[in-house]
């Protein structure tokens, strides 16, 4: 990582001083370990500030959106799960193509500090060194190595997509996927609450809500939530009421997830930014393991030409509703389209 | 003990009138029902049709707003796939609602309190047949509370 | 300030009977919005049109909300009653009280209940509905009919008559249809090709009229006034300028073998065949899955014949662009498949026939010359069994349930031209009921019975055993209990009449419907029996149900005044319940476009300033008459930045809001 | 324990709508009074007070009747968003909530022996006119007065009767009025409020308020400068977001100061040391 | 000063909740929140900071107070007043001075007399920190967590297997009172034990990597730290979500909203927060219209108007925003910015 960071910063120079781009979206450090955040460069000489760790969590894809209205040429540093989201914001016409360089990071993984913290790895650290698959936190004493997996995020132990499906110039290597990537591994939170009793889950789900502080953390930070005006916003409407209240927390986290639904690149940065731990991630699944099931399998993210599953049909749908009658009561032959 | 709970329980059922909000698409399952009407079929007063051009038009929004104003059920009622009004609409209701049908199940709420159905403008029966076949359902499921907005009395 | 006027109809005792007025009354004077109210017992007639147009000037209304009948029923009556009374007809809103709830309720408690509640969504939509003016439209003076039989025929006739162009498209190569293939019409008994033959002529003649045969319409897009049709015109392999229809092409080819369609296989046709000898256009086709040339690039028996060299092999099939105003369909009918009937033996013996097949025996231009003889072994038939009802009013699975409407008075017909022939010869019919309702049908079928001594039994043929040269016919005559046996000579089947196989495809293609059989739905069975749910597309004959000549004729001519009505106006306007995007709110990312099935929404580009300069956002963009007011693209639109006019966010919450109050 | 909140200042009083006047097509005028007591609540020129209609909400307002008039308050509302909209529907007679009054006001005290000059645009009319009657009822206390008022056009002038004929009549007033396109039978000026002031060539000796929308307070406050006026002869009204009235729920600051509790009316040169986010 | 044992604070539970709500740190799945007490829910008074500020206790996220009918053209309102009596135990030093910080704001003339009343009904028992994290920088506000924070009614201290216990107001005198046995009497050594304690906390909040930051280096008045150059890049990387003003104890700004239910509405506020877009929107506009806006009137309002307006900043360096911001934009970081170079660590 170490070595790669100074490839990044030779690139960031480079496309900066080449007038190949205008600003360079990368990562900053903070005051503390973990603190490694989005960072906008538009000067060479701020680049020396520029960071690539294993804290650089932050999706920069989204920020692009804050250009749409600019002619500026834009270098934006993409891990894997950042290219899916460039990609799905290609796909809603959000971001143009064109206007954007990418430079490909691929990523086995990103630190979890709370995991640091429950290990109490972080009493006196001074640096995180990365070797293979093993970190080693360093304190002015001594030097502690773990097993990187186990202080990852849980959303990063299943990484489907470590390197960059798309991208203009890649930096560093290409990793190979860590962990188990079955899908039954994926969506094994989803199957275990689908085998609970209608009351458990509706037990379960209203915990979750009811936690919800209504910060629109996760939907902010979700590169599928790329609308101009959300739909939560629209104080004409008002389909979201403002108080909390167990209804109006339900019809939020139902309705985000449904609006992403097909869309969710499964990222897992909403569960990520929740202060309130709500595994929003389960939610999301759900809806990309009904896709899969009921569609076909389909990863948002992945071709931006492609049709967005709610955005389609095929005459022969299956549905989920009229039971033993798939898709009606005639016989469905050729296609208009 | 028993035979006082289960009569008190009965008393509790006989008393729940349910109310569920049928968005019926204009070409063919609110004809369906006009039909239902006009060959005096028998449905309960508890369900309650808004008129919508096609099911396309209905909004997941829509149906959550009704159980949160304390709708015990909810029926999307289109065209057969194939026969849409508008061509291909209710492809497009197919998948939105097959996914939105599961997510609520997945939370907890009891899968026949969503229902959708293709109801032609010629089935009056089919029409009255399900609005029946949910008020039944329903009613054996009592009133909906779990999506319902805490103000909103019933 | 919205003044809401409540107009509440009794409809008589329809609604009033189950319907408590005046607590709906009352309870409708406290909903917020409504400055007056008012019942009455027939809120449609004159006189509650006048109350309605009356109290809106009256009382300053600006919403109007008629508790009533179905909108589907006087929606357009109410509206034009606000629009007389200076409102704009879209302040209007219909709750409809009788089909969805005095009908439908016995409990005058609930039901009142119920129409209070369906009173109140209509006043909450009604405060929100907004002022909706029609935009207009061309309208392409062109009509196109699909199907070229009695019913294609005459549509393009009278269409034609009122001075349009028609494009009459036709499956097979020739029009005609079924009439052609009948002998005799009932209960006239006078000759089909006589009284068709001249009208496919006119059609033929007509400068109006096109006619595109061995052609099939494959896509339609767009709406009324201005359909997009393609229309696949098969490869003919003749060219139709060429040819002068002189036959020797017929009479050279050297395959004969191929069983001819119009004969309904009881006899042969060349590889290359005119359906029949007065077919329109007179122009052969050759059937490539037969012909040598095309099997095994060997003959052209055909082209060298030719005296124009009219042939052409080379032909491709061509797709023809164009645009229509109004499309009638009229694709007829087809017998069903008899295959499941082993019990009838119509699979495995020659000599029991359908009653098409009948009419082609009977027919002086028919496969034998007119001589009615058996088809096994060629003699003259004495003794002949006529079921009826095979397959109709049958509810298992192999039948229809419907009565197909003309087998009662084809039989008495065929039992008819029997005895004419034969006068000695013995006929049966079997029947269910005997069904003769119709100018003439009774005396005709008397007339079969009296003067004929046609025997009639009301009874059900069980089985029938091919036994020594015979068809030993067992049946019950259910009026007497006894068990027959009758050993004919020949049998006739009435089989059913069903949709045509493709008519479900031919539905999805027009977007319009059909119904648990197929057969394409009228848009009101009693009051728009032409008219289909998509404005602009007609219906006419059996394609839309069981039916004779007459009243095919009828109806073919019915859908042609339809269709004129909208040939004959310059504009049309549209329907004002369409799309609009607040594109302030609007991402561009135009999924709505994507899903239109109109493609009536585009990418437009809007400016703005941000940072202070003045650039260009994308946004979407309906196009007004392409749209049609689905609203699936509200749904597509996360943000709702695309809402629908008439049936907006805002109005749906709000019914949605007071139905559950 | 018992509790005091029937007291909070978030709670309203019920008023009832006693008149209501169409002024133009999109403002009305509502004359508000308590169903027994009259006046709700006594106030000083410049207030606001905030107007409940549940359910749809509240939103505060400028009191447009001079506290001089004892029986009841007034409102003039412009149809912009949703509780206006909602006001827009009330009839005479109904029941609203009112809560106030809020914030600062025209310190007429101050004012006394000076000439003051008003200028107002469109629906700015509203808060000038409490002063303007308010210094017409005490008109011995204060020097000459000229009120320069403009709109879109004729039909668009708020309180009409008072511009055409209360304030005309009354002693040492001078009233100008503008509009800002031609119209038919208009023999009056034509032409924008700033440029019209320009024109009218006000001595800088007087006391002006000035309200109206905010490129219209903007160009005045240039032109005023112009003719001499020192920021400390010049008062504004402004109107922010304001949702509780009572400086805490905090969105309608500037710097800090709360237009609802330190404001609505600023001094320009006040008004010219806080952040420009206005 | 009192005590009890660690492993009979159940029975202190169960006593309190027998006249109060009781509000404890419960722990639910990964995070610990103020909850109701109840038997069996699961206490953690070892995690220093709460997700959720105890903000929401006496100044909830959501609080009704009014209820209103309309009958034609009647308006009936009806105050709801809801509150009953509470304790909130484990508060930190930090959170008990926030609370001081909203009394600023609410007992202002004219005063809130729901915030009033809540206050009134509630009972603050502190926690001293033994062990304050990286993330803290309370010392910075002039908060002292090893000692018993003005404002708390009762102060505790944790000793190995003891709490210590020490009533500060009448209330909390009147509580311990009625505790009557369950609280025993601190003997001598004890008390050492505890100075000691309080000590070692005290060189420990000198180590912690925030302790140097000070929001006294914000030099330049109101108008010049507005049009400071800072925010036109501090603000790009916000995500606009609301996170750090709605577990921020010190944030306040609502909102008003009526609910219109069916059998008569309801009135409200609620939180809400100045980096949500539409916070400021108005029919006619928005005089913040970007994020950077935004952010720079969260942070103005934090370090400089309301230190103008109550002459105290109002940050308590509970390091929430500094824990939980998904992308770092704390207020630690406006400060070093404002701060300029007297302020690097």
């Amino acid at each position: 990582m170490e070595k790669i960071r100074e490839e990044i910063k030779e690139k960031a120079r480079q496309a900066l001083a080449s007038k190949e781009v205008d600003v360079i979206l990368a990562w900053e450090k903070g005051e503390l370990w973990y603190d490694s955040y989005p960072a906008f460069f538009t000067k060479e000489k701020d680049i020396d500030s520029l960071v690539w760790d294993s804290f650089c969590v932050n999706n920069l894809s989204k920020y692009l959106l804050e250009y749409t209205m600019t002619d500026k040429k834009i270098g934006v540093f993409v891990k894997g799960c950042d290219a899916l989201a460039f990609n799905q914001l290609v796909q809603d016409n959000r971001v143009s193509r064109d206007k954007v360089v990418l430079y490909g990071l691929p990523c086995s993984g990103m630190v979890d500090p709370d995991k640091v913290r429950t290990k109490n790895l972080n009493q006196g650290l001074t640096e995180i060194k990365k070797s293979k698959d093993k970190l080693i936190f360093i304190t002015k004493d001594k030097e502690i190595t773990v097993p990187a997996h186990e202080v990852y995020y849980d959303k990063c132990l299943h990484c489907r997509y470590p390197n960059p499906v798309t991208y203009d110039q890649l930096v560093g290597e290409t990793v190979a996927a860590e962990g188990v990537l079955d899908d039954s591994v994926r969506f094994s939170g989803v199957k275990e609450l689908e085998e609970l009793s209608c009351e458990e889950r509706f037990e379960y789900w209203d915990g979750q809500f009811s936690k919800c502080i209504r910060c629109f953390a996760c939907r902010n930070v979700c590169p599928a939530c790329s609308c101009k005006q959300c739909t939560f916003d629209d104080s004409d409407l008002e389909v979201l009421g403002k108080a909390r209240e167990d209804s109006e927390d339900k019809f939020f986290h139902l309705i985000r997830a449904y609006h992403v639904a097909g869309r969710c690149i499964d990222c897992g940065e909403c569960s990520r930014v929740c202060p309130q731990d709500i595994s929003l991630e389960k939610l999301n699944r759900k809806l990309i393991k009904d896709i899969n099931e009921l569609y076909g399998e389909y990863q948002a993210g992945l071709d931006p030409s492609a049709k967005a599953p709610l955005g389609t049909y095929k005459l022969e749908d299956a549905d989920s509703f009229t039971v033993g009658e798939k898709g009606g009561k005639k016989r469905e032959k050729n296609s208009k389209r | 003990m028993s035979v006082v709970a289960s009569s008190t329980s009965v008393k509790n059922v006989e008393e729940f009138e349910p109310l569920i909000v049928a968005f019926c698409c204009n070409w063919c399952s609110y004809a369906g029902a006009d039909l239902a009407g006009t060959s005096r079929l028998n449905y309960p007063a508890n369900i309650k049709i808004i008129r919508v051009p096609c099911s396309c038009r209905v909004n997941s929004n829509f149906v959550l707003r009704a159980f949160q104003r304390g709708a015990d059920g909810v029926i999307v009622a289109g065209c057969h796939p194939g026969d849409c009004h508008y061509m291909t609409g209710n492809y497009y209701t197919r998948r939105r609602f097959s996914l939105l049908k599961n997510l609520l199940e997945y939370v907890g709420i009891e899968e026949a309190r969503f229902k959708v159905d293709w109801i032609s403008a010629s089935e009056g029966n089919k029409f009255a047949y399900v609005m029946n076949d949910v008020l039944e359902k329903v009613h054996k499921l009592g009133p909906n509370r779990k999506l319902r907005d805490s103000r909103w009395k019933r | 300030m919205q003044r809401v006027g409540v107009f509440i109809c009794w409809c008589g005792t329809n609604i009033s009977n189950t319907v408590n007025i005046d607590e709906v009354m009352t309870a409708v004077e406290n909903m917020p919005g409504v400055a007056y109210s008012k019942d009455y017992q027939y809120m449609c007639s004159e006189i509650g049109q006048n109350l309605v147009k009356d109290t809106i000037k009256e009382h300053n209304l600006n919403r109007i909300v008629v508790a009533s009948c179905s909108p589907r029923m006087h929606e357009s009556t109410f509206r034009k009653a606000a629009e007389a009374a200076g409102l704009n007809p879209y302040l209007l809103e219909i709750a409809n009280i009788r089909e969805h709830c005095s009908w439908v309720h016995k409990d005058k408690e609930a039901a009142t209940q119920k129409a209070i509640s369906l009173t109140r969504a209509a006043v909450a939509k009604a405060i929100l509905n907004d002022e909706l003016i029609p935009g207009e439209v061309g309208v392409e003076r062109r009509a196109l009919v699909i199907g070229g039989g009695i019913a294609g025929i005459q549509t393009a006739l009278d269409i034609a008559d009122a001075g349009y162009e028609v494009d009459l498209v036709e499956k097979t190569p020739s029009i005609g249809g079924k009439m052609a293939q009948l002998d005799k019409t009932f209960p006239t008994l006078d000759c089909s090709a006589c009284i068709l033959t001249p009208k496919m002529v006119d059609a033929s003649m007509s400068s109006k009229i096109n006619l595109y045969t061995y052609s099939e319409v494959e896509e339609v897009s767009g709406f009324v006034g201005n359909f997009e049709v393609a229309i696949r015109q098969k490869a003919r392999s003749v060219d139709m300028e060429k040819c002068t229809g002189c036959g020797i092409c017929l009479a050279k080819c050297p395959i004969k073998t191929a069983l001819s369609e119009f004969e309904e296989g009881l006899s042969n046709r060349p590889a290359i065949y005119t359906p029949f000898p007065q077919a329109v256009p007179n122009v052969p086709v050759i059937d490539r899955e037969t012909c040598m040339k095309f099997r095994t690039g060997r003959c052209g028996v055909c082209e060298k014949v030719c005296p124009t060299k009219a042939v052409d092999y080379d032909q491709k099939d061509q797709i023809l662009n164009k645009k229509y105003g109004a499309i009638i369909v009229t694709t007829g009918y087809d017998l069903i498949d008899l295959d499941y009937f082993g019990e009838y033996q119509y699979m495995d013996h020659p000599d029991v026939i359908t009653g098409l097949e009948f009419e082609r025996l009977v027919n002086a231009a028919g496969p034998t010359g007119g001589k009615l003889i058996r088809p096994s072994d060629k003699k003259k038939p004495k003794k002949v069994v006529f079921i009826q009802c095979v397959g109709s009013r049958d509810k298992s699975d192999r039948g229809k349930s419907y009565c197909s409407k003309i087998c009662c008075m084809y039989t008495a017909k065929h039992a008819m031209l029997l005895k004419d022939k034969y006068p000695d010869s013995e006929a049966y019919v079997f029947y269910i009921d005997v069904r003769t309702a119709g100018k003439g049908f009774e005396e005709f079928q008397r007339r079969a019975v009296e003067n004929y001594g046609v025997n009639y039994i009301k009874g059900m043929v069980g089985k029938i055993f091919p036994t020594n040269n015979k068809l030993q016919v067992n049946g019950v005559d259910s009026l007497s209990g006894e068990i027959l046996q009758i050993d004919a000579d020949m049998v006739v089947l009435a089989a059913a009449t069903k949709a045509k196989p493709e008519a479900d495809d031919v539905a999805r293609m027009l977007s319009i419907s059909t119904d648990s059989d197929s057969f394409f739905s009228e848009a009101h069975p009693k009051l728009r029996p032409v008219e289909t749910h998509c404005a602009g597309i007609y219906l006419a004959g059996a394609c839309q149900g069981p039916k004779d000549i007459p009243e095919t004729v009828a109806q073919a001519s019915a859908a042609a005044v339809k269709a004129i009505g909208v040939l004959s106006k310059s504009k049309l306007v549209n329907n004002p319940c369409v799309s609009e995007v607040d594109k302030s709110i609007c991402s561009g990312c135009l999924a709505c476009a994507d899903m239109c099935p109109y493609e009536a929404i585009s990418e437009k580009i809007v400016e703005e300033k941000a940072n202070g300069k003045i650039v260009g956002r994308r946004v979407a963009e309906v196009n007004e008459t392409l749209c049609q007011g689905c609203g699936g693209c509200t749904v597509t639109c996360r943000p709702g930045a695309i809402d629908l006019k008439g049936f907006s966010n805002k109005q749906i919450l709000a019914e949605v809001d007071a139905i559950c109050r | 324990m018992s509790c005091n909140c029937h007291d909070d200042p978030l709670v309203p009083v019920i008023a009832v709508v006693d008149r209501i006047r169409e002024d133009t097509a999109d403002i009305k005028t509502f004359q508000v009074k308590k169903p027994k007591e009259g006046l709700p609540f006594t106030f000083k020129p410049g207030q606001c007070a905030m107007l409940s209609v549940p359910p749809v909400g509240e939103a505060i307002f400028s009191i447009t009747s001079s506290p001089t008039q004892q029986n009841f308050l007034e409102f003039s509302i412009k149809n912009v968003g949703k509780v206006t909209d909602c006001l827009h529907q009330v009839e005479e007679g109904t029941e609203i909530g009112i809560r106030g009054p809020y914030g600062n006001n025209f310190p007429v005290e101050e004012f006394k022996g000076k000439d003051l000059l008003f200028i107002g645009g469109g629906i700015g009319l509203a808060p000038l006119r409490s002063v303007i009657n308010y210094t017409l009822d005490n008109r011995n206390d204060y020097g000459k007065i000229d009120i320069v008022y403009g709109a879109r056009s004729p039909k668009d002038f708020v309180h009409s009767n008072d511009l055409y004929h209360n304030w005309v009549q009354a002693e040492g007033t001078d009233v100008h009025l503008t509009i800002d396109k031609e119209f038919e039978d208009w023999k009056g000026n034509v032409g924008f409020v700033p440029q019209y002031i320009e024109e009218l060539n006000f001595s800088c000796d007087k006391v002006a308020l000035v309200c109206g929308p905010p490129i219209m307070i903007k160009f005045v406050l240039e032109v005023l400068e112009k003719l001499g006026f020192d920021q400390k002869q010049i008062y504004t009204t402004l109107e922010l977001k304001m949702k509780c009235g009572i400086g805490k729920c905090g969105r309608c600051n500037i710097g800090d100061k709360y237009v609802c509790k330190d404001g609505p009316v600023f001094r320009c040169d006040e008004l010219g040391k806080l952040p420009d986010e206005y | 000063m009192k005590k009890i044992a660690k492993d009979k604070l159940s029975l202190l539970w169960k006593k309190i909740a027998e006249n109060y709500q009781l509000f404890l740190p419960i722990t639910e799945g990964k995070v610990v929140n103020f909850s109701i007490w109840e038997e069996g829910a699961e206490v953690d008074l070892n995690t220093l900071r709460t997700v959720n500020s105890p903000k929401n206790i006496i100044f909830p996220q959501t609080e009704t107070y009014l209820k209103f009918k309309k009958e034609g053209k009647k308006l009936n309102l009806e105050v709801v007043a809801n509150k009953g009596e509470y304790v909130v135990f484990g508060v930190r030093s930090c959170d008990v001075a926030s609370f001081k910080l909203l009394d600023n704001v609410f007992l202002d003339e004219p005063i809130d007399k729901f915030y009033e009343e809540s206050r009134k009904k509630g009972l603050i028992i502190s926690q001293a920190c033994l062990n304050p994290q990286e993330t803290c920088f309370c010392n910075s506000f002039g908060i002292n967590p090893e000692l018993a924070p003005e404002g708390a009614d009762i102060s505790t201290w944790e000793l190995g297997d003891l709490l210590f216990w020490e009533a500060q107001s009448e209330k909390g005198k009147n509580l311990t009172e009625a505790l009557g046995d369950i609280l025993e009497e601190v003997i001598e050594d004890e008390q050492e034990k505890l100075n000691q304690l309080k000590t070692g906390i005290k060189d420990r909040l000198k180590d912690l990597p925030l302790a140097q930051i000070n929001p006294e280096t914000i030099g330049g008045d109101l108008k010049e730290i507005f049009d400071s150059e800072i925010w036109d890049e501090l603000h790009r990387r916000c995500l606009g979500c609301g996170m750090c003003t709605y577990v921020c104890p010190t944030c306040h700004c609502y909102d008003v909203k009526d609910y219109d239910g069916n059998k008569g509405g309801e009135r409200f506020r609620c939180w809400d927060s100045c980096m949500f877009s539409d916070f400021t929107m108005m029919a006619h506009g928005n005089p913040r219209t970007t994020q950077k806006e935004r952010v720079r009137q969260r942070f103005m309002h934090k370090l400089v108007y309301y230190t103008n307006n109550y002459k105290s900043y109002a940050c308590v360096g509970c390091g929430r925003c500094t824990e939980k911001c998904p992308v770092s934009l704390d207020i630690v970081k406006v400060i070093k910015k404002l701060g300029g170079e007297r302020n690097e660590l």
